[in-house]
């Protein structure tokens, strides 16, 4: 069965509740929904406090990340019954408070729904190809990986 | 082949993109990192730290010790960030 | 830190824009929001395919269902740094593709989010005091515990 | 003391709640549903399987074997279903 995958690279922001609705509206197979929305805070990544960012620059692989992206989606289908999955991802300047990400999983079980949106989460911050640059008033700086999502990502690896 | 740079690799080696014709000597995508090293301080720079660069051959992750015999494009870039 | 915690039993549905909102809105130190709609589907909980039910009709224990909720919303925030939390589950009759329960969790991080709103999930279905009947063509029925229930609730047991 | 009936259990009683008050030699919840238990026909079959049955004590999940000395309000109902 195909169900419907959706998946968008785009510089402006998204609607939360029209993603969670086109998964679910006028369907009666569906029992759980699940939205995770990252977004972008002002206090650094990497700091201890102190320095507020005033914005994140993402960068990304254009071609590549659509196609990173795509094949998670599709292994999140093949490891649970989805009924159906978008993800989308911003590039571009986001200001605090702002969205980033957004993955939203649809099943008739809440463990599908779940387990299958924290998997695409984890690979979008260690896979998909994007880079966080952090704007303050001391200049910008790249944001480094953390091996906390390596570690987060390494659990779904198929033994 | 077409080799692109990504983030600070990008902003080190001063460019996003170009076309590269290494020697056939030049085997796998470790290889290729040492031969661009060789190519100016930039790419010295940005290669100082071999082992940290991740690469995408054909934008598909691949590890260094991959050939790159056939490669239409290679891709250098940090651990990603996203998400 | 008293942080903004919502628990709300009504018969009439929600908005789950609103309520994402309304934890995020105006705040720069929230990176990951996690929501999750149960929705009424409209195949029978315990059935072999078959028979279709026209509505589920949810019975509840006044007073002692708030009060459950909000010891476990409680726990939650005491085992997660959350900086918001709403829960809201309905009762009386419900239809199929509507919505049943939501929960909403809000952190800096995505893992506390995404486990505390599936603790949450976990405790609602197997402790608040809840019941549903199915309704159908040939009558009604009381829905049965599932044991896998028991079994996803007892993961959060503190050892 | 105010016993409450849910779900299945309130519909085989045939009331949603009652005031009651058992000799002293009912010291348990277990020992409540037994005393129940003889009050009827109605009560028999609602409380036939005890180990199905669920309780809570003034609101709080209590096991059968938990003293109701004090209790104010009592309740049965079948294993929770809600989420």
């Amino acid at each position: 069965m195909t169900i419907p995958v959706t998946i968008r690279l785009q510089e402006e922001d998204f609607d939360v509740a029209r993603e969670i609705a086109a998964l679910s509206r006028g369907r009666t197979d569906i029992g759980a929904v699940v939205s995770f929305s990252g977004i972008c805070r002002s206090d650094k990544v990497d700091g201890e406090g102190g320095d507020a960012i005033a914005a994140l620059v993402l960068e990304h692989y254009p071609g590549m990340a659509e196609e990173e992206i795509a094949r998670h989606a599709e292994e999140a289908v093949s490891r649970w019954p989805l009924t159906g999955l978008t993800v989308i991802h911003r590039f571009g300047r986001i200001v605090p408070g702002d969205n980033i990400v957004l993955v939203v999983t649809a099943s008739s079980h809440r463990e599908a729904a779940f387990h299958a949106a924290e998997f695409l989460m984890d690979y979008l911050k260690t896979r998909a190809p994007f880079w966080k640059r952090e704007e303050g008033s001391a200049g910008s700086s790249w944001v480094d990986a953390h091996d906390r999502d390596d570690t987060a990502a390494a659990r779904w690896a198929k033994s | 082949m077409k080799v692109l740079y990504f983030a600070w690799v990008r902003e080190r080696v001063g460019k996003a993109e170009e076309a590269l014709d290494p020697p056939e000597a030049v085997a796998t995508v470790a290889d290729l990192i040492a031969w661009l090293s060789q190519r100016g301080d930039e790419y010295a720079h940005a290669f100082e730290k071999p082992k940290v660069i991740r690469a995408a051959i054909d934008r598909i992750h691949v590890k260094q010790d991959t050939a790159i015999a056939g490669a239409r494009e290679i891709a250098f870039f940090p651990p990603m960030t996203g998400g």
